[in-house]
């Protein structure tokens, strides 16, 4: 992504989410009790409360649900424009904020199928991005 | 479900403002204190020491006043001083007659005030949600409604322009509003998208003002200047946030609607007056889609050329013009504004006849969102 | 004769839940607060977590966010909240109106801290003014306890008698973090602090969670434990400060004190069971005389010979109190208090308990608090 | 009119920073106050001057910090008092030339401008007369002068 994104803020849970991203996968906390898929990561299973969880990867894959375009730059880091924010439920479930850099205004729409790309930044970090499906 | 010790029991009897907009360096706390001693006026409370209760209000950026430097600055030591931790209007205002209704207090006075820089100018929402992606401003999340929204109901933004439009129009028969320029719709097309699908002129700008309200036990309002305004219900929801609600609750939830109809007595059909919490016009949509004034994706039909949410309409909403056109105070002024139109002092702009109105708050952070809402009757 | 609802007894604690005090080293604020949670909801018999529409909890020293806290827990309660200032007695008595006005129908208030290195630590963290070096809300005690000892001519073992009870009664309650023995020898014996306050006479900072659970009325008779109503409030907090007459003896508990009898149409003799927040041992003092259990002056002569422990004439902070079992600012004081109610305490019962004061005694802000609950 | 509460606390420390101690004094009423500010706390008027006050005080409580309890202020022992001035305001100040053990409530003090232990002028106290037999404990009636 052409912005500068700062590095994510890491506790003890989220170190192994951004440890997937390095390594261009997509690792989610999978609740060994009920198998409920969680994100964001939390030390407990929002469904059941278990505390036991495998970090399993998951299929990158995923629909556009909501999108955003700022047409204006509105923080210092990001000021080139215009830019989407895009909300995307990936086929295991969870919904996740982040963008589709190769996407244009008039080609993005609620719907879209995506899978995840992975943008390694120079901070040693990778940031989960999208681009769109190629139609079949 | 029982509201017995809220339905009449709590009355708001005084209400003051500053006008909304640029107020030089004057500070927040003297702006309250104005307002203050109007909403005292107003009243007819002239012995401060009658105030048994001060809440504050200070929000997540620090603007506000706090409760504590108030009450010490107004020399009074009520029992109660304090805030809750999401102060805007509604969160702020139930806990105001809360502390009546347990019999805590007789006699509270609610003020905010604020004087942040950018005034009139910034628009409002500036907080970071995830820098990774640049997902900045509480009008994005707005915004990411109203895509979905849009997809799923095939609606346009012009809904949201007819909305912007008729609160300019009230807030031009406002003298305390902050802008009084005409707007038209045709305007409103041709502004740009500042975050798309949503224009500048979606989202409120932050200002500068005062404003106070005194909240009364019944006896206590029995003996004030003004005919009370009663509380009929409260009513709280919440949602979960952006990863897990569904994409209109991030603003109001249907759930609310049923449950505080219910409490207050009284259905859709009775409400005179509506004000929505409106940092952004969706904010409006949303609000009439989830208090079933409409069913959802009506909001456009319902609202069709704008006049049916005139002040002379079915349902006359933001009769000040909001946030988006008065100033905003975080809900704050519109209890002002309905307290003042359920008195009939509202000029050219006055509801004929109003005698019940709904509130409906909102707000939250990403992990949460937040509703409040309250029912209003012209009091005896 | 009062306006207040509570006699009406609409609402009532349903649940109490809390860990074990000290340092947790492994286990953060959240899983403490999800473990004294859990055990809140287990003594309440409420199997559907979903029922709980209301969650308070208190940020204050490395408290918890009850958004947060929702969103590991997984619920979506139509009210989440926090105060301004929340210790204990303030954040229930927020529960208690969104429940009494019909906002919600169970709420659960949930506080846990662990700040890694600070427990055993003198509590008190606050900065008032830098220029004076005035710090840490013990020197407020402190200014008034030399004022009070100069004024009735107090002794150095009065407050000893409060450091005693409570280490007395912490070795008798299992989740208390400092059940070591005191005997007035040593705490004679022991260094001033902040004169004239000694180490025995300021809580000490612990690691843990504690969750209370609050329904209606008509709920709470459903559920597995016997309820225990609120019955009362009074409050008073002091903006002005020092403006006030005699500040540093607390004058705000007597306007607390004259709201809450007055609303319970009760006196401090019908008091069985007295749990004060006891960030310093002076705390208990003012509070015994400020709420009329006795007499100005006269609290030394009231605690002399166990008048304040277990079997005495006014047990109080039968768990240890902040001194003895922890301090969780209060909000633990209330889950002793509805165990005393429900006879469940053991070793440490006070007999035939029935009702029970609670008296908050913030210093940061000054802030004074009391309710009073009971069964019936 | 200067109408925030900080501009009132920069004048106030402006006045010491000259050398003279003067409090806030309402004209319509009479009251002085700290703490400063832009209305008066008695009878709301915004009308004041900066009165001078005569120095006299009493203490009313008083602590020794005898372990640190904050990285700031290690250097131990030092004290904080909560003084009443003759004019009948309080103060929260040090008391400079006394020994632990020395200080006690009723004790006669005067005041003086010292530097604080952040280097800022501030209102500080000193005994009246050198330590003169017991103290006697502060009443809220205590009128007593110099």
């Amino acid at each position: 992504m052409p912005q500068r994104s700062p590095p994510p803020a890491g506790d003890r849970c989220s170190a192994h989410y951004a440890d997937g991203l390095r390594a261009h996968a997509i690792l989610l906390q999978h609740c060994t009790e009920c198998g409920h898929v969680r994100y964001p990561a939390a030390p407990i299973c929002p469904q059941c409360w278990s505390e036991r969880a495998e970090w399993r990867p998951h299929c990158s894959c995923g629909e556009v649900t909501s999108f955003v375009w700022y047409m204006e730059s509105l923080h210092p880091n990001f000021t080139e424009i215009p830019y989407n924010v895009t909300l995307v439920r990936l086929d295991a479930g969870p919904v996740v904020v982040s963008s589709l850099p190769d996407a244009t205004i008039d080609s993005l729409r609620v719907g879209d199928r995506v899978h995840a790309t992975f943008s390694d930044e120079p901070g040693g970090f990778s940031v989960l991005l999208f681009e769109k499906d190629q139609e079949a | 479900m029982s509201q017995d010790s809220i339905k009449r029991k709590v009355a708001i009897v005084g209400v003051g403002m500053t006008r909304q907009g640029e107020h030089g360096d004057t500070s927040p706390l003297l702006l309250g204190v104005q307002a203050l001693r109007e909403a005292m006026a107003d009243a007819g409370i002239e012995d401060k020491h009658q105030i048994d209760g001060v809440l504050g209000a200070r929000q997540y950026d620090g603007t506000g006043i706090d409760a504590v430097v108030l009450s010490r600055t107004l020399g009074i030591t009520p029992p109660y001083a304090g805030a809750v931790d999401y102060p805007t209007a509604g969160f702020t205002l139930h806990y105001a007659a809360m502390l009546i209704a347990s019999g805590a207090c007789k006699l509270v006075a609610v003020v905010y005030a604020r004087n942040p820089p950018g005034c009139m100018t910034a628009i409002s929402g500036a907080q970071e949600y995830d820098l990774q992606y640049g997902f900045v401003n509480a009008a994005a999340v707005h915004g990411l409604a109203w895509t979905a929204h849009m997809a799923r109901y095939g609606l346009t933004t012009d809904v949201l322009g007819r909305i912007a439009v008729q609160q300019r129009e009230h807030a031009r028969r406002n003298p305390l509003a902050g802008w009084h320029a005409p707007l038209t719709l045709d305007e409103y097309r041709a502004a740009p998208a500042l975050i798309a699908p949503l224009r500048e002129l979606d989202i409120c700008k932050v200002t500068a003002g005062g404003v106070a309200l005194l909240l009364a036990s019944p006896d206590m309002a029995a003996g004030c200047a003004k005919r009370p305004v009663d509380f009929l219900a409260i009513g709280r929801e919440a949602s979960h946030g952006l990863e897990r609600g569904e994409h209109m609750s991030f603003f109001s939830v249907p759930q609310i609607a049923p449950r505080l109809f219910q409490a207050g007595g009284v259905s859709q059909s009775d409400i005179d007056l509506m004000y929505v919490y409106d940092p952004t016009t969706v904010s409006v949509a949303a609000a009439l889609e989830n208090f079933g004034f409409c069913p959802p994706g009506g909001c456009e039909d319902f609202i069709g050329d704008g006049s049916t949410i005139a002040f002379d309409g079915v349902l006359p909403l933001n009769t000040h013009g909001g946030h988006l056109s008065e100033g905003y105070l975080v809900g704050f002024t519109h209890h002002v504004e309905l307290v003042r139109q359920l008195r009939g002092e509202c000029g050219e702009r006055q509801v004929k006849d109003a005698k019940v109105a709904l509130y409906a708050g909102g707000g939250g952070v990403r992990a949460q969102f937040y509703q409040s809402a309250s029912l209003f009757a012209r009091g005896d | 004769m009062s306006r207040q609802i509570w006699h009406r007894h609409e609402v009532a604690v349903v649940g109490v839940g809390a860990t074990r005090q000290g340092d947790h080293p492994d286990r953060g604020a959240y899983a403490l607060g999800m473990d004294a949670f859990k055990a809140a909801l287990a003594d309440a018999g409420i199997d559907d977590r979903h029922r709980i529409d209301g969650v308070l909890t208190s940020r204050q020293l490395s408290g918890i966010d009850p958004m947060q806290f929702c969103r590991y827990a997984g619920m979506n309660p139509r009210v989440t909240g926090d105060l301004d200032y929340s210790t204990g007695g303030f954040t229930t008595q927020y529960a208690a109106m969104l429940l009494a006005t019909g906002t919600c129908e169970m709420v659960a208030c949930i506080y846990a801290r662990n700040l890694p290195g600070s427990t055993g630590k003198p509590c008190g963290v606050y900065d008032y003014d830098f220029d004076r070096g005035l710090v840490n809300a013990n020197a407020i005690f402190a200014l008034g306890w030399s004022q009070y000892k100069a004024r009735y001519g107090a002794g150095e073992e009065v407050l000893g008698y409060v450091a005693v009870a409570a280490h007395r009664h912490a070795a008798l309650n299992p989740i208390a973090a400092w059940p070591e023995l005191l005997t007035m020898k040593q705490y004679l014996a022991d260094d001033y602090v902040v004169s004239p306050l000694r180490s025995w006479d300021i809580a000490r900072i612990t690691a843990g969670g504690v969750a209370l659970i609050f329904a209606r009325r008509e709920i709470a008779q459903d559920l597995a434990k016997k309820p225990v109503y609120l019955h009362a409030v009074g409050r008073q907090q002091a903006p002005r400060l020092y403006e006030n007459e005699d500040q540093l003896l607390c004058p705000g508990m007597r306007s607390a004190a004259a709201q809450v009898y007055s609303a319970a149409g009760m006196t401090p003799g019908d008091v069985d069971l007295l749990l004060v927040s006891d960030a310093s041992s002076a705390a208990v003092v003012h509070t015994l005389e400020n709420y009329g259990f006795c007499g100005e002056g006269e609290a030394g002569a009231f605690m002399a010979g166990g008048g304040i422990e277990i079997g005495g004439r006014l047990p109080v902070n039968p768990s240890g109190g902040q001194l003895g079992e922890g301090y969780l600012v209060g909000w633990l004081q209330h889950a002793e208090l509805v165990r005393q109610l429900r006879g469940e305490c053991g070793a440490r019962q006070v007999a035939d308990a029935q009702i029970a004061q609670y008296c908050a005694t913030g210093r940061q802000r000054e802030d004074f608090l009391s309710s009073i609950y009971v069964i019936e | 009119m200067p109408t925030s509460s900080r501009s009132q606390d920069a004048a106030f420390h402006a006045f010491l920073a000259e050398g003279t101690i003067r409090l806030q004094r309402c004209t319509d009423c009479g009251y002085m106050r700290p703490p400063t500010g832009f209305v008066c706390p008695q009878c709301l008027s915004e009308r004041w001057d900066w009165s001078s006050v005569d120095g006299g005080a009493i203490v009313e409580g008083c602590t020794w910090y005898m372990q640190p309890l904050h990285p700031r202020f290690t250097d131990v022992p030092y004290n904080v008092a909560l003084v009443r001035l003759d004019e009948g305001v309080r103060l929260i100040a040090s008391v400079e030339e006394v020994a632990p053990g020395e200080l006690q409530p009723g004790q006669r003090l005067r005041a003086k401008i010292a530097t604080s232990l952040q280097g800022n002028p501030v209102v500080a106290f000193r005994p009246e007369k050198p330590q003169r037999g017991p103290s006697r404990a502060a009443h809220p009636d205590d009128k007593e002068t110099p």
